[in-house]
């Protein structure tokens, strides 16, 4: 019996030796994460649970970054219910303002290969660029999670996406995904798991591919999972040894329901248009619309890679005047090592805001919210009415190469602009 | 003449308790009411009556240099504030929206919240009970601006002769 | 809501790809309770509906109803307006499954869509699994698997872990 | 009859020989600024009840959006909006998000001897240039930019003579506390603040901001200090020439209203309790109160430049801040913050557990950024301590120098720095 990736990782959780899609398991979770915006919430349902202690504090991480520098009255309220809990349970992994949730569950060993990790988010599912069963669930339901330490889960077919082949310049990892989105539509991939494989993938960093696997549940996945190679090893090499990443991997010919067939050559720089994520346009197609803000950051695209790509376009140039060009790195390491290589330097020179770790505006309440007749081009993963102010602001999702060009321009811009043959050159 | 009930404040109210910063950035003034006096007195802004006096202790709208603080006790319809001394740039913004204020020392430790108090702006007379009080007149310039409403209605009527 | 039961309501008709931001928009998730987010719900969509909606309406929607975010707020919202049921073409998977958590009854059904007007009454045979529209045009859908009806008739996921710990009423 | 520095720019701007106190001129304005926080009721006004409305001096009326940034809600979007549509209508220079207004005025445009009008209260800071700084409302701010000028009451002057240094650990901002402790928040009142004396000679640019910036809260008309060659050598560093005759200086045979004296050795670490700036209290005193703090944040035009956070990253460096304890700090300027990360100190405060957020009012002005819940208790660098003045109207602000907020956030409640040995003496 041939299996996917994700029904090796249910396999490697029960013991069983097969599984088929459409079955229920129930299984252990290695760890759950619980953000600031819904602590009052899941706690609340914990203790009307009857539940009187977790099932293991060590597998608990607590993650402020929604409401991170508070932005209203209501919003320390969050934090400290976050403390009492931590305190009363024993949970030791909070982390207050130490950026995305979703960045720090991987960078600080949270999560590993192989594992199944939980959040109260549904952008978990970016574990799955490390080779980790990550989704999202409900705060009621991570309530009983918390309690027991138990899910169930319904065993779902996978789509394999093989991209092969090299990008051409000006091309990244968040047009690949937008390109996934536009084929699949915004359910194309509901009740289903998303595998990214091939040569490009082999190839892409790490970093690039948190931006896939984050944007999986953008056409409804339950998981985005990519095969961890020696890229993974390397970046989890705090965390774990190179026996960890044993098995997990699809067989050869494993059933896939569907397959998608990219060659890189072939694709070029996109942007979800409002106001669905599927909504997806060539950069070119739409290029000269004038904008008011650039947003440079969160889970999908606010690592080191991105805030060097956009400094490498922005460096010596100054943001056009019209234009708000917001940058918020991923997590406070990430920010430390931007400022050591000169990126956030280079970005505040040009005109940018750089501000402290957090969602920032992806979060979509505070942060530099906009008007309606307003429009943003955004590196994050959600253009929905309303998502970033006013019910009907014009939200563009692109990579964080055509964010800086766009900044610089005042207007949306593809990374290179091969029309009129002006380059603005990467590095 | 201005006959009314007062509310009662103390010293050193400032421009944050008057309105606080949070209610200020909006494009519709009134939208600002509810919040007028929410740190200090929650009930103020749904009970005060148009006409009502405000009297008050030592540097009264001290602090920031918000107009907004004077503009929303006008829109309150506050008719006159009677204070022992105002924060400078609060007084200069009553006088530039048209919102009299009156100096009178230790007036405050005399009237009683709820009481009745009478102002007759041109005279410079305050009435309470038997008692009448006198507060010195306004200098020429500030007086002239009063006169016509306020600093924009002066300017207009400047630059038409 | 019990197993066999048969029950109508007032239809609201919505389109595809409501996701959860039109259903709860983020500014108003910290406020402390459900009941006070409920005039909000769908605002960015139809402002005027929340205020509208009474208990026992049904909700008919297009597909991928849900999408977005995994905020659970949603389907508590849902379930706190009084809506009796959601009828869509399909779920988005995080919504459907947090509706269960809170023992909203979720119904997947294609094609209900064009047989309805917003304001008719239709009615729902949880024994025949069938749709019946006030023009008389019946409609099946597909049997709920027993394991997420217990969890609906029980009043979703509290209720049940609640009685497994013992916490008296 | 001699004339003090604040009577001689008066005299000059009202076009007089000489001025007295108590009289009114009607002075013509060098620089005019606004922020977010109340241009768009001048706009309004500018609009809607001007019957002829024109920018009299577009290139010296500057715009500034400090005050909520990044906007946290629709309607700040809005009135931002309405700011930089008025400015980009009418050519005003526009600064949106560079940093704290203030900052970029002296940072940027402010001379000796020049007369700044803005339509914010901590506009006296300009003093620490020599110049003469008043805040004043929308409704003033929309005359002066129609007329280009305004007119003053010109103000008897207090005159703080202090010699004397500032042991370790100690700074202008606790000398300032001091000083409103001693007069009261209503001590200067339609009154100038003019700092002098041999102590002038150790204080640089940075104390004399916080110096003149603070006088607001003894309710000065402005606080000034007579320009010397550390003022020149700034104004050198920011590439700005300055003729000699713009050093007014005060006669030695002005009149001052009254002469307080200070001997700077004795100054101790000082803070303000809530909610009155001039609630003083030693930090010695509170250290022994156990005051737990939830967040404390260091920034502000007051007290958020690169000397500030030079001495906190010399308290905080090699250590961390309590983790249920909230540090948040906001370089007054984009200098500032690019200073900061050339110095190494942004990444000390990384390493600390601080956040690092964009150069704005912040947490000082409470309305947008490291807002407070209900019964939360801040130690700031920022300018005013009100009641519900950062955040929550159940909220408690304490005010102090950034060398006792580093220090308050290492040990979770108010402490005193000088345990900390503060390096970073002036």
């Amino acid at each position: 019996m041939k299996h996917t990736l994700f029904e090796k990782i249910l396999m490697r959780h029960t013991g069983r030796s097969a599984i088929t899609p459409g079955e229920i398991i129930e299984t252990a979770v290695d760890r759950v994460m619980i953000h600031d915006f819904f602590t009052p919430f899941c706690f609340a349902k914990f203790e009307e649970m009857g539940f009187t202690r977790v099932w293991d504090p060590e597998k608990i991480v607590l993650v402020y970054d929604h409401l991170v520098p508070t932005s209203f009255v209501s919003d320390s309220r969050h934090h400290k219910i976050g403390d009492e809990f931590a305190r009363k349970h024993g949970i030791t992994r909070v982390h207050r303002a130490d950026g995305v949730c979703h960045q720090l569950m991987p960078e600080l060993g949270y999560v590993t290969p192989g594992q199944i990790v939980l959040g109260t988010d549904s952008h978990s599912v970016t574990y799955g660029a490390v080779g980790a069963l990550g989704t999202g669930i409900g705060y009621t339901e991570m309530a009983a999670v918390l309690g027991t330490g138990k899910i169930w889960l319904k065993a779902v077919p996978t789509i394999r996406v093989e991209i092969n082949g090299t990008l051409a310049p000006g091309v990244y990892s968040k047009d690949i995904i937008l390109q996934v989105l536009k084929d699949l539509g915004a359910d194309g991939a509901s009740y289903k798991v998303l595998e990214f494989g091939g040569g490009t993938i082999r190839n892409m960093s790490q970093e690039g591919r948190f931006t896939l696997s984050n944007m999986s549940v953008e056409s409804g996945a339950k998981a985005g999972l990519i095969e961890p190679d020696s890229k993974t090893l390397e970046y989890c090499k705090k965390y774990i040894s190179p026996a960890g990443l044993k098995g997990l991997a699809a067989d050869d010919n494993a059933p896939y329901e569907k397959r998608l067939e990219y060659r890189a050559e072939e694709l070029q720089p996109l942007v979800a248009c409002p106001y669905n994520v599927d909504n997806v346009k060539p950069v070119k197609a739409i290029a000269g619309k004038k904008i008011d803000q650039v947003f440079l950051g969160s889970c999908t695209n606010g690592r080191l890679e991105d805030l060097g790509i956009a400094a490498g376009i922005v460096k010596g140039g100054k943001i056009h005047p019209n234009v708000r060009f917001l940058v918020v790195p991923a997590s406070r390491d990430i920010y430390r090592e931007a400022i050591r290589l000169g990126y956030i330097e280079t970005l505040v020179q040009a005109g940018a805001i750089v501000n402290h770790p957090s969602c920032g505006l992806c979060a979509g309440r505070s942060n530099g919210v906009l008007t309606n007749g307003e429009c943003i081009v955004s590196t994050n993963n959600r253009n929905f009415y309303g998502r970033m102010g006013d019910d009907r602001v014009e939200i563009y999702l692109a990579s964080p190469a055509t964010a800086a060009a766009s900044a610089l321009e005042g207007k949306i811009t593809p990374p290179r602009a091969e029309a009129d043959g002006t380059s603005i050159d990467l590095q | 003449m201005i006959r009314s009930r007062i509310w009662k404040f103390g010293d050193n109210v400032d421009t944050d308790q008057i309105i606080a910063s949070q209610y200020l950035l909006v494009t519709e003034p009134t939208a600002m009411l509810p919040f007028v006096f929410q740190s200090l007195d929650p009930e103020f802004a749904g009970t005060v009556k148009p006409g009502e006096i405000i009297v008050a202790g030592k540097n009264f709208g001290c602090g920031s240099s918000r107009e907004q603080a004077a503009l929303v006790l006008k829109l309150l319809g506050i008719s006159v504030i009677i204070a022992h001394s105002f924060g400078r740039i609060f007084f200069r913004n009553c006088i530039n929206i048209g919102l009299p204020l009156v100096t009178m020392e230790d007036f405050s430790s005399i009237a009683g919240q709820g009481d009745e108090v009478g102002v007759d702006l041109e005279q410079g007379n305050v009435f309470y009970g038997e008692k009448v009080f006198r507060f010195p007149e306004y200098p020429p310039h500030l007086l002239a601006i009063i006169k016509s409403g306020g600093l924009i209605e002066h300017i207009n009527t400047a630059q038409e002769d | 809501m019990k197993k066999n039961e048969v029950f109508s309501g007032r239809v609201i008709l919505l389109p595809d790809d409501v996701d959860t931001d039109i259903i709860i928009p983020t500014q108003y998730m910290t406020l402390s309770a459900i009941k006070e987010m409920c005039r909000y719900a769908f605002s960015p969509l139809r402002p005027e509906l929340a205020a509208n909606i009474c208990r026992g309406d049904i909700l008919v929607a297009g597909k991928n109803f849900g999408c977005g975010s995994s905020r659970e707020q949603a389907p508590e919202i849902i379930r706190e307006l009084g809506i009796a049921c959601v009828i869509a073409e399909s779920f988005a998977r995080i919504f459907y499954r947090n509706a269960l958590t809170n023992g909203l009854l979720v119904i997947e059904a294609a094609g209900l869509a064009e047989h309805v007007k917003e304001g008719e009454s239709l009615t729902v045979d949880m024994k025949e699994n069938l749709l019946i529209t006030t023009g008389g045009k019946r409609l099946g859908f597909a049997q709920i698997p027993s394991r997420l009806m217990e969890m609906i008739e029980a009043g979703g996921l509290v209720e049940y872990y609640k009685e497994l710990n013992g916490v008296k009423p | 009859m001699g004339m003090t520095i604040t009577e001689k720019i008066l005299a000059r701007a009202a076009g007089e020989q000489n001025v007295r106190p108590g009289q009114i001129v009607n002075a013509r304005i060098d620089w005019l600024m606004t922020n977010d926080a109340t241009t768009h009721v001048s706009v309004d006004l500018f609009k809607h009840k001007l019957k002829h409305p024109r920018v009299f001096a577009p290139n010296n009326t500057v715009f500034i959006l400090d005050h909520n940034v990044p906007s946290e809600t629709v309607n700040t979007t809005r009135v931002q909006n309405i700011m930089r549509g008025f400015a980009g209508e009418h050519g005003c220079i526009l600064y949106d998000g560079e940093g704290v207004c203030h900052q970029l005025m002296v940072e940027h445009h402010v001379n000796p001897g020049q007369l700044v009008i803005a339509a914010d209260s901590h506009t006296p800071t300009m003093g620490a240039v020599g110049a003469f700084g008043a805040g004043v409302g929308s409704t003033d701010f929309t005359a002066a930019m129609v007329t280009g000028s305004i007119w003053l009451k010109v103000p008897p002057t207090l005159r703080f003579e202090l010699k004397g240094r500032l042991r370790p650990g100690v700074y202008a901002r606790d000398l300032i506390l001091t000083i409103i402790g001693d007069i009261g928040s209503d001590g200067a009142i339609y009154k100038t603040m003019e700092f002098g004396g041999p102590a002038l000679s150790a204080l640089d640019i940075d104390d004399r901001m916080v110096l003149c910036n603070l006088a607001a809260e003894a309710g000065a008309k402005n606080g000034i200090i007579a320009p010397d060659e550390i003022v020149s050598r700034f104004l050198a560093g920011s590439g700005r020439a300055v003729s000699a005759q713009d050093f007014l200086q005060s006669d030695h045979d002005c009149t001052y209203e009254k002469v307080y004296h200070y001997d700077l050795d004795k100054i101790e670490p000082t803070a303000a309790r809530p909610h009155f700036v001039h609630n003083r209290a030693e930090v010695s005193v509170l250290e022994k109160e156990n005051i737990r703090i939830d967040q404390g944040f260091i920034g502000s035009c007051n007290n958020g430049r690169i000397e500030e956070l030079r001495v906190a990253a010399a308290i905080l460096k090699g250590k961390k801040i309590k983790p249920e304890v909230r540090l948040i700090i906001s370089p007054a300027s984009r200098q500032v913050q690019l200073a900061a990360m050339r110095e190494g100190l942004t990444d000390i405060f990384l390493q600390a557990g601080a956040m690092v957020v964009n150069p704005n009012c912040s947490v000082c002005w409470g309305a947008c950024q490291g807002v407070l819940g209900p019964g939360e208790i801040l130690i700031s660098t920022g300018t005013r301590n009100f009641k519900g003045r950062a955040g929550s109207p159940d909220s408690f602000v304490y005010l102090a120098s950034a060398a006792t907020v580093a220090a308050s956030c290492l040990e979770g409640k108010i402490a005193d720095p000088r345990k900390y040995d503060g390096k970073e003496t002036k």
